[in-house]
C-alpha cells in the first residue's frame, strides 16, 4: 500500500509541470499587461515612464525563455513567485485564500453527500416509484441551471425575503455565512451524487452476489447494510473525488458572487489586472488541489476495493 | 416508461430550441439588435412584448429566440471540436499505442486536471470575449472525457476478428480507423457530445458573469441573464425568461443525452426494465 | 492660504445628511463596503495605483494635503499653515504640533521626507513617484541619479519646506490617499500586513478577501474624532449581492449601480437616503484620428449630433448620469455654465456628414468593455441612433485589463472610456496638449494649435482667475473639436442606512468618505451601537 | 417412504406486463424426499431456474407466482410470512448459483462471507461465526483454510470459490440444498472434484439436493430421480436409470441425443452430436409434443 501511495503522488510531478508549462505559455501571449491595467479604470492616465519602469521592476522585460527558466527555477525551490500588485509572496497570498475555499468546497461537499447519496439509495430502492422520478427529474433539473442565478435566487429568497441567513461574505468564517455558497456550489455534486449512487446502487443490487445475499437469509436492511452499500461507495467515493476537483472550478462564479474570499475569486481577479505570477500560482495550487485528491480517491478506492492493489 | 420520456421530453425542449433559432427571422416580431426604442425600456410582458422589453428596450421574446441561434451555435460548434479532437486523439491513441499513446495520454490528464472553467477563463483571457473565442475556448476545454472513451473503445475493438481481419487485408491504418473503429464508437461518443451541449452552454452563462462571454449586441442567453440579473426586482422577465430559456435547453440536452445513453447501453436497458 | 476647514464648517456646509446640526454620538460600529473588487492587493497604500486600497488607507493614513469635500478643493491636512513665496515654488509647511502616528511617535518633517522619498525610490516602481516629479529634484531622483529630493528640506522638526518646479497648486497631488505619511521610525515592510499611520483609527484586523477591521485611535491629532469605535471595510464587488445586503441592513453603504439606482427611488424605505454627487468622469467615445472618416471634424460633430444622449441617460443609466457638454465636468471652475451640450438633431448630423462626404455613411467599430455604463451597453444604445443617419457601429468587446493597453497604442477605430476629468482642470486638459503622447493621456492624438496656444497660456499663467478663464476657453474649443463623443458625467450615488451621519459628496470619488466624520444615531441595530 | 421434504404442486408462474400475464412456468409439479437428490434438467429458458428461485422466494418484480403451492416440511412456502420465510432460507433450504465468481461479494473476504450465515442463523458472534467460517472451508476441502478465510474472491480460482458457496450453503446444515448449475462455469476437471464433493457432504449430512443442469451427464452422475423441464413444463420425470434407458418424450430423446455417449464425455470425441436446436425449432414439433405430455398442458400455445 505504501508503494502504491508512492508511486501515486510521484505521478503527480509530470503532470504539474506540464500544467505550469501551459499556464505560461498562455498567459505571456496574453494582451494586456499589468502596469497598463492600472490606468484601465480612467482614474489615473496613462504613463509609458512608469510601464516601463514597472515592467523592468516586474521583470517582464526579460525575455520569455529566460522569464520561464526563472519561474521553473523558483518553482523548484516552492516558490511561486511575488505578485505584481500587491508585492506579497504568492504562495502567501494563496495560503490567505484556500482555507476558505478548502472550507467552502468541503461544505458543500458534504451538503451533496448528506442529501445527494442517501437521495439516490432511497431512489435505487424502490425504481420506478414517484419518488424515483422525482429525485431523478430534480437531479438532471439542477445540473441544468446556471449556478451564479441559482446562488442570487437563493440570496433572495433566504436573505431577502425571509432575512434568515447573511448575503455575503465570510463573517470571519461563521457557519452562518457559509450555508448559501456551500448549497449553491454543493447543488452541482448533489445532483450527480444522486445520479450515480441511483445507478450503482442499482448495478449493485442487481449484481448475482445479492441474491446469494438473500439467498442466505438476509434481511433487506442488512443486504443494503453489509453488501450493497459498501460495493456503492466505490463509484460514490469516484464522483465525490471528481466533483471535489471540478467543484473549484465552479467555486470561482460562487466565491464572486458571494463575495467568499477563497482562491477562485483571487483568481478572477487577478486574471483581471494581470497579476500574472498569482494566476500561475493560484491555477498550479487548484490543479494540485484537483492531483491529490483524486490521488486519494484512488488511495481510498484500493482501500475499499482489494482488486485495485493488484493492478 | 422512463427510457422513452427523457428522449421524448429532451428531444422535444431540443427540437423546440433549434425551430426557434432557425426560425428566429420569422417568428420574431422584431430585430433583436436594431429595433432597440428606449423610450419602451422595462415594458412588462403585453401583447406586443411578449416577454417584456430589457433596458434596451428590446424585445426579451426576439432576443431569446435569436439567442437561440447563439446557444446552438455555441453548443455545437464546440462539441464538434471537442468531439473531433477527442475522436481523433482517443482512436489513434489507442490504435498505435506506443509513445503517442502516452503523449495523448499525459496531455489528456492534463486536461482533465484543470478544471475546464479556469481553462476556458484562460484562454477567453488570451483571445479575448465575442463568439469565436468563446467556441474556442469551449471547444478546446472539454475533450479529454471524449478522448478517454474513444481510446478504451479503439483498445478493446482494436483485438477484434473484424479489426483484424481488415489488417490482414492490408487496410491502411487511417482507413482502419475511419471505416472500422470509428462507426463503432460514434454511440457513447454522441451520448458525450449531447451532454456536452448541456455543459457549454452553461459554461457560456457563467463565463458571462465573469464578464468573458460573448458579447453584445447579437443575444446570448448567458449575456441576457447576466445583465439582467440587477433587474430582477424592476423588470423580472427580462431575466427570468433567459434564465428559463438556459435551464430548459439544457435539461433538453441533458435528458436528451441520458435517454440516448439508456438507450445505446444494453446494459442500462436491462437494468431499468 | 490659510485652508483649514473646521468639523463644524464642513458639515453646515451643505450636505443634506447634516443639514440639522444634531450632536455628533459617539461609539458604534459602521459597516462599510469597499465595491470596486473583490481584495485588498495590500495594505502598504505607497505601492498601490487602485482605489479600493484607498477604503482602508483613508481610515489609517492621512496626507499632507486632503480633499475638501464640500468646497471643492485640497486643503492642508497635516499642516497648521503654509508660507508660499512670490513666485509660488516654495511652500514653507508648518506640521501639526499634536499629530502622532498609532505606534506613538509624533509627526515630524523627517517623516514627511522620509514618505516621499519612499514614494519616489526607482528600487519601487511606486505609482505615487510622478507626483513627486513636480518636486525641485524629483525627477533626478526617480531616474535614479541623486541620492536626496533637492526640493525637500527640513527647517525644525515642525517645520518643512518643499521647492516645486512650477507655480501649480501642490494640494491636488500631495492629497492623493498613495502620499501618505508613513512613520521613519516604523520597518516599511511591516506596512503592507500592519500598518501603521496618523489616521482616525488603528489597523486591527485583514481578513483577505474579506474584510479590514480598524478601531477608533485614542491620539487622534483631531481630538473630538472619530466618533466612531470601529469600522469594517468589507469587500464587496458583485453589486446584485451588495443590493441584498442592504436591504438586509447587513452594510450601512452601498454604491448603486444605475439599476439599483432606479429601484432605490422607486422605495418609500430607501429613497430619501441617497446621497449624490456628480463625480469628476466624463463619459466618451474617443475617435481615432487614423481612421479617415474621424478626420473630418463634421463627421465627429454629426455623430455627437445624432446620439439622443439625454435618452440614453435617462432610460438605460435612469438618470445616474449628467449630459456631458464638453470634456470638463461641472463640478470644475473652468466649466462654462453658459455652455449647451450637443443638441440631439438627426437631420443636423446627416447634413454634416453629407457636406462631410459621408452620405451613405460608413462604418466603425468601438472597443468597448463589459462596463454597463461606460461599455457594451451604451454601444448597444448608440446603436439603433447611429443607424438612423447611417452609421454603422459595432461593438468590439475587451476585458477591462486590456483597455488602457489598446487605448493608449492607438489599436483603435473609436474606444467607449469614462476619464477622471478633475479636480485638476490644468492637468486633466493637458491630455489634449499635442505634445502629450498619446501613450500617456493624449488617446486621441489630438493636435491643434489653437488649443495648444491656450494651453500654454494657462499653464504659465500665475493668477488662478486668468488661468481658470484660459482653461474654460480651451475646454470649449476642445467641445467644439469633438475629439469624442461627449456622453455623460458620472452622477455617483451612495445608499445609506438611516442612522448614518457625516457622509460627504466627494465628488472625486464618492466611495471615499471621511471614516472621522461619520457617526451612527441610536435608530442603528443593535450590533452596530 | 414418508413424507416428502419438498412438495411443489401445480405451480404456475407468470411474467406480469401491462398488456397482461405472460406465462413462465405452468402447472409445475415434483417431489423431493428427505436426503433424495433430485435432478432438474432442460435447455436453458426452459424455466429451470425460475422454479428454483420460486422455491427460495427470490423471484424478482415482473416475476410472480400466479398459482400452486410450495410445501416444504409441511408448510407452504408461498404463504409464509416473509420474516418466516427469511427464517428459513439458507437454514432449511440454501442455494449454490452457478457463477461462482458473482455470487460472491468482490469486496468482502470469503471467510466474513461463511461467517454471516453463522451470525445470521445461528446468532453467533462475528469472532465466533470466523472461526466456525474456517471449519467449513475446512470441510470443503480449502486446503490451509486460516489463511483463505481471509482471502477476497479474486484471489481465488473458480473451483475454490465454488467451494466457499458450498461450505456457505451447507454452513447451517440445511434439509434442502438447491444447486443450480454449480458445476456449468468450472472447467471439466475441476467439475467432477466439485460434484464429488456436492455428493458426499449431502450424503453424510442426509441433506436432499435439488439439482439444476442442462448436462444429462452430470445429472446422471448425481441424482436419483430426474424431471425434464422443457418451455415451462415439466414434460417427463422419471428414475435416472428408467429415464435413460427409456426416454418417453420426444424431447428428452432430443436431449439424450446431443449426450455425447457416456464415457467420452471427457474426451470430446468427434463423433457428430445431435443438435438440440434441431429438434426443437420446428414449431410443429413442438405442438405436438405438447399433447402427448404426461400432464395437463391446456393452454400450452401461448408459450
Amino acid at each position: 500500500m505504501l508503494q502504491f501511495t508512492i508511486r501515486r503522488i510521484l505521478q503527480v510531478i509530470p503532470t504539474l509541470l506540464v500544467v505550469a508549462l501551459l499556464i505560461f505559455v498562455i498567459f505571456s501571449v496574453v494582451p494586456g499587461s499589468f502596469a497598463a491595467s492600472l490606468f484601465s479604470d480612467g482614474r489615473t492616465t496613462a504613463n509609458p515612464e512608469m510601464i516601463a519602469q514597472l515592467n523592468r521592476e516586474l521583470g517582464l522585460d526579460l525575455p520569455l525563455p529566460q522569464r520561464f527558466l526563472n519561474y521553473v527555477m523558483d518553482l523548484a525551490h516552492l516558490d511561486l513567485g511575488t505578485s505584481f500588485r500587491t508585492r506579497q509572496p504568492v504562495l502567501q497570498l494563496i495560503n490567505d485564500r484556500m482555507w476558505a475555499s478548502l472550507q467552502l468546497a468541503v461544505a458543500a461537499m458534504v451538503f451533496a453527500v448528506v442529501i445527494g447519496v442517501p437521495l439516490g439509495f432511497i431512489a435505487a430502492m424502490r425504481p420506478g416509484s414517484i419518488l424515483d422520478s422525482v429525485t431523478m427529474i430534480g437531479a438532471v433539473s439542477g445540473l441544468s441551471m446556471p449556478q451564479f442565478w441559482l446562488g442570487l435566487l437563493l440570496m433572495y429568497v433566504f436573505a431577502l425575503q425571509l432575512g434568515w441567513l447573511p448575503s455575503f461574505g465570510y463573517g470571519n468564517g461563521s457557519l452562518r455565512n457559509l450555508i448559501l455558497p456551500a448549497i449553491t456550489l454543493g447543488v452541482t455534486p448533489l445532483a450527480l451524487l444522486a445520479r450515480t449512487t441511483r445507478a450503482g446502487v442499482l448495478d449493485v443490487m442487481n449484481a448475482d452476489f445479492i441474491r446469494t445475499a438473500h439467498a442466505k437469509g438476509m434481511s433487506e436492511s442488512k443486504v443494503v447494510r453489509w453488501h450493497v452499500a459498501r460495493n456503492a461507495l466505490v463509484l460514490v467515493v469516484t464522483t465525490v473525488g471528481l466533483q471535489f476537483g471540478s467543484m473549484i472550478g465552479q467555486a470561482v462564479v460562487i466565491e464572486k458572487l458571494f463575495a467568499w474570499p477563497g482562491i477562485g475569486s483571487l483568481l478572477v481577479d487577478s486574471v483581471a489586472i494581470r497579476d500574472i505570477p498569482v494566476v500561475q500560482g493560484t491555477i498550479l495550487v487548484i490543479v494540485l488541489w484537483f492531483l491529490l485528491i483524486n490521488t486519494a480517491v484512488d488511495l481510498i478506492y484500493a482501500a475499499i476495493d482489494p482488486r485495485i492493489k493488484q493492478r | 416508461m422512463k427510457l422513452g420520456f427523457n428522449i421524448l421530453l429532451g428531444g422535444g425542449l431540443t427540437a423546440l430550441v433549434i425551430i426557434g433559432g432557425l426560425l428566429a427571422p420569422w417568428l420574431a416580431p422584431f430585430d433583436p439588435v436594431l429595433d432597440a426604442n428606449l423610450m419602451n425600456s422595462q415594458l412588462p410582458p403585453d401583447s406586443t412584448f411578449w416577454f417584456g422589453t430589457d433596458s434596451q428596450g428590446r424585445d426579451v421574446y426576439s432576443r431569446i429566440l435569436y439567442g437561440a441561434q447563439i446557444s446552438l451555435t455555441v453548443g455545437i460548434v464546440s462539441q464538434i471540436i471537442n468531439t473531433l479532437i477527442g475522436v481523433a486523439l482517443g482512436i489513434s491513441a489507442g490504435y498505435w499505442g506506443g509513445w503517442w499513446d502516452d503523449l495523448v495520454n499525459g496531455l489528456t490528464n492534463v486536461m482533465l486536471a484543470i478544471p475546464s472553467l479556469i481553462f476556458a477563463l484562460a484562454v477567453m483571457a488570451v483571445l479575448g470575449p465575442g463568439l469565436v473565442s468563446l467556441l474556442i475556448a469551449l471547444g478546446l476545454t472539454n475533450w479529454s472525457w471524449t478522448c478517454r472513451i474513444a481510446r478504451s473503445s479503439t483498445l478493446s475493438l482494436k483485438s477484434q476478428g473484424y479489426v483484424q481481419a481488415a489488417q490482414t487485408l492490408g487496410y491502411g491504418d487511417i482507413r482502419i480507423m475511419m471505416t472500422q473503429i470509428l462507426p463503432n464508437i460514434m454511440g457513447p461518443i454522441l451520448v458525450m457530445a449531447t451532454l456536452g451541449m448541456g455543459a457549454a452552454v452553461l459554461a457560456e452563462a457563467a463565463l458571462s458573469f465573469l464578464g468573458l462571454g460573448i458579447q453584445p449586441p447579437y443575444p446570448s442567453w448567458g449575456s441576457m441573464l447576466t445583465d439582467a440579473r440587477e433587474l430582477i426586482r424592476l423588470a423580472p422577465w427580462a431575466a427570468i425568461f433567459p434564465g428559463l430559456a438556459i435551464f430548459l435547453s439544457v435539461l433538453g440536452f441533458n435528458l436528451l443525452g441520458d435517454g440516448l445513453r439508456d438507450s445505446l447501453d444494453p446494459h442500462m436497458r436491462t437494468r431499468k426494465t | 492660504m490659510f485652508k483649514r476647514i473646521s468639523l463644524a464648517g464642513v458639515l453646515a456646509l451643505g450636505t443634506a445628511i447634516c443639514a440639522f446640526a444634531e450632536e455628533p454620538r459617539h461609539g458604534g460600529t459602521l459597516n462599510f463596503t469597499a465595491p470596486y473588487g473583490s481584495n485588498f492587493a495590500t495594505l502598504d497604500i505607497h505601492s498601490s495605483p487602485s482605489i479600493q486600497e484607498m477604503f482602508i488607507s483613508q481610515a489609517i493614513h492621512r496626507t499632507l494635503y486632503s480633499w475638501d469635500a464640500t468646497a471643492n478643493k485640497p486643503v492642508l491636512e497635516l499642516a497648521t499653515s503654509v508660507d508660499i513665496s512670490d513666485d509660488g515654488l516654495v511652500y514653507t509647511y508648518h506640521l501639526l504640533p499634536d499629530a502622532v502616528f498609532h505606534n506613538g511617535d509624533p509627526l515630524t518633517a523627517d517623516d514627511v521626507i522620509f514618505s516621499y522619498k519612499r514614494i519616489a525610490d526607482p528600487a519601487n516602481a511606486f505609482p505615487g513617484a510622478r507626483r513627486i516629479s513636480t518636486i525641485k529634484g524629483g525627477a533626478e531622483f526617480i531616474a535614479g541619479e541623486t541620492d536626496e529630493i533637492e526640493g525637500l528640506k527640513k527647517i525644525d522638526d515642525k517645520t518643512l519646506e518643499i521647492t516645486f518646479t512650477t507655480p501649480a497648486e501642490p494640494g491636488f497631488a500631495l492629497m492623493e490617499n498613495n502620499m501618505a505619511i508613513y512613520p521613519a521610525g516604523v520597518d516599511v515592510a511591516t506596512q503592507a500586513t500592519d500598518p501603521v499611520g496618523l489616521g482616525p483609527f488603528v489597523f486591527k484586523e485583514h481578513i483577505p478577501g474579506s474584510q479590514v477591521v480598524v478601531e477608533k485611535f485614542e491620539d487622534y491629532y483631531d481630538d473630538d474624532k472619530p466618533y466612531l469605535d470601529r469600522v469594517n471595510i468589507i469587500l464587496m464587488a458583485e453589486g446584485s449581492a451588495r443590493d441584498v445586503a442592504f436591504r438586509n441592513q447587513e452594510v450601512d453603504v452601498s454604491i448603486l449601480g444605475s439599476t439599483q439606482y432606479q429601484s432605490y427611488q422607486e422605495d418609500p424605505a430607501l429613497k430619501d437616503n441617497l446621497l449624490e454627487v456628480a463625480e469628476v468622469f466624463t463619459r466618451n467615445i474617443g475617435f481615432s484620428p487614423e481612421y479617415e472618416p474621424f478626420q473630418d471634424k463634421r463627421v465627429r460633430q454629426a455623430i455627437n449630433h445624432a446620439i439622443n444622449s439625454p435618452l440614453i441617460i435617462e432610460r438605460l443609466l435612469k438618470d445616474k448620469a449628467y449630459p456631458a457638454v464638453g470634456w470638463l465636468p461641472m463640478s470644475l471652475s473652468a466649466f462654462d455654465a453658459d455652455r449647451k451640450p450637443y443638441e440631439y438633431d438627426p437631420e443636423k448630423a446627416k447634413a454634416l456628414l453629407a457636406e462631410a462626404g459621408y452620405e451613405d455613411g460608413f462604418e466603425f467599430e468601438v472597443t468597448a468593455t463589459p462596463d454597463e455604463s461606460w461599455g457594451v451597453p451604451i454601444v448597444e444604445a448608440i446603436l439603433p441612433m447611429l443607424n438612423e443617419v447611417g452609421i454603422t457601429v459595432r461593438p468590439k468587446p475587451i476585458e477591462s485589463a486590456a483597455l488602457g493597453e489598446t487605448v493608449s497604442s492607438g489599436d483603435f477605430q473609436a474606444f467607449i472610456w469614462s476619464n477622471q476629468t478633475g479636480p485638476d482642470a490644468l492637468s486633466v486638459l493637458r491630455c489634449f496638449y499635442s505634445k502629450t503622447a498619446q501613450s500617456s493621456c493624449n488617446y486621441t492624438a489630438f493636435s491643434n494649435p489653437e488649443f495648444d496656444a491656450l494651453f500654454e497660456a494657462a499653464e504659465a499663467e500665475l493668477d488662478p482667475e486668468k488661468q481658470t478663464d484660459l482653461l474654460r476657453q480651451a475646454n470649449n474649443l476642445l467641445q467644439d473639436e469633438a475629439p469624442v463623443w461627449f456622453f455623460n458625467y458620472n452622477k455617483a450615488v451612495m445608499a445609506y442606512q438611516p442612522w448614518v451621519h457625516g457622509l460627504v459628496p466627494n465628488a472625486n470619488e464618492l466611495a471615499l468618505q471621511p471614516y472621522d466624520e461619520i457617526w451612527i444615531d441610536d435608530s442603528a441595530p443593535e450590533s452596530r451601537l | 417412504m414418508t413424507e416428502p421434504l419438498l412438495d411443489v404442486r401445480n405451480l404456475d408462474l407468470v411474467l406480469s406486463h401491462r398488456s397482461g400475464d405472460l406465462p413462465i412456468l405452468q402447472d409445475i409439479s415434483f417431489q423431493i424426499m428427505p436426503g433424495e437428490t433430485y435432478g432438474l434438467v432442460g435447455e436453458s429458458g426452459s424455466g429451470k431456474s425460475v422454479t428454483s428461485l420460486a422455491i427460495m422466494g427470490l423471484l424478482k418484480k415482473p416475476l410472480k407466482v400466479s398459482g400452486g403451492q410450495v410445501v416444504f416440511q409441511g408448510q407452504d412456502l408461498l404463504k409464509l410470512r416473509p420474516r418466516r420465510m427469511r427464517d428459513l432460507r439458507g437454514d432449511r433450504v440454501a442455494m449454490i448459483f452457478q457463477e461462482p465468481m458473482t455470487a460472491l461479494n468482490p469486496l468482502s473476504t470469503v471467510g466474513r462471507q461463511i461467517a454471516e450465515m453463522y451470525v445470521l442463523h445461528q446468532g453467533k458472534s462475528w469472532r465466533e461465526a470466523r472461526r466456525l467460517a474456517v471449519h467449513a472451508l475446512d470441510s470443503v476441502k480449502v486446503p490451509n483454510p486460516e489463511r483463505r478465510v481471509g482471502n477476497y474472491p479474486h484471489q481465488m480460482s473458480g473451483g475454490l470459490r465454488q467451494r466457499v458457496m458450498i461450505a456457505m450453503a451447507l454452513a447451517c446444515d440445511p434439509d434442502l440444498l438447491i444447486a443450480d448449475e454449480p458445476t456449468t462455469a468450472l472447467d471439466v476437471t475441476v467439475q467432477a472434484e466439485v460434484l464429488r464433493l456436492i455428493k458426499e457432504l449431502c450424503a453424510a449430512r442426509g441433506t436432499a439436493v435439488l439439482f439444476i443442469s442442462h448436462d444429462l451427464g452430470v445429472i446422471a452422475s448425481i441424482c436419483q430421480r430426474v424431471g425434464v423441464m422443457y418451455a415451462g413444463c415439466l414434460v417427463e420425470e422419471n428414475d435416472t436409470v428408467a429415464l435413460f434407458s427409456n426416454p418417453r418424450h420426444a424431447y428428452t430423446r432430443g436431449l439424450m441425443g446431443a449426450l455425447p455417449r457416456l464415457g467420452s464425455r471427457l474426451t470430446h470425441g468427434r463423433q457428430r452430436l445431435v443438435d438440440i436446436d434441431s429438434v426443437i425449432a420446428d414449431r410443429s414439433v413442438l405442438t405436438e409434443t405438447r399433447f402427448i405430455m404426461p400432464r395437463g398442458a391446456a393452454n400450452g400455445e401461448s408459450a
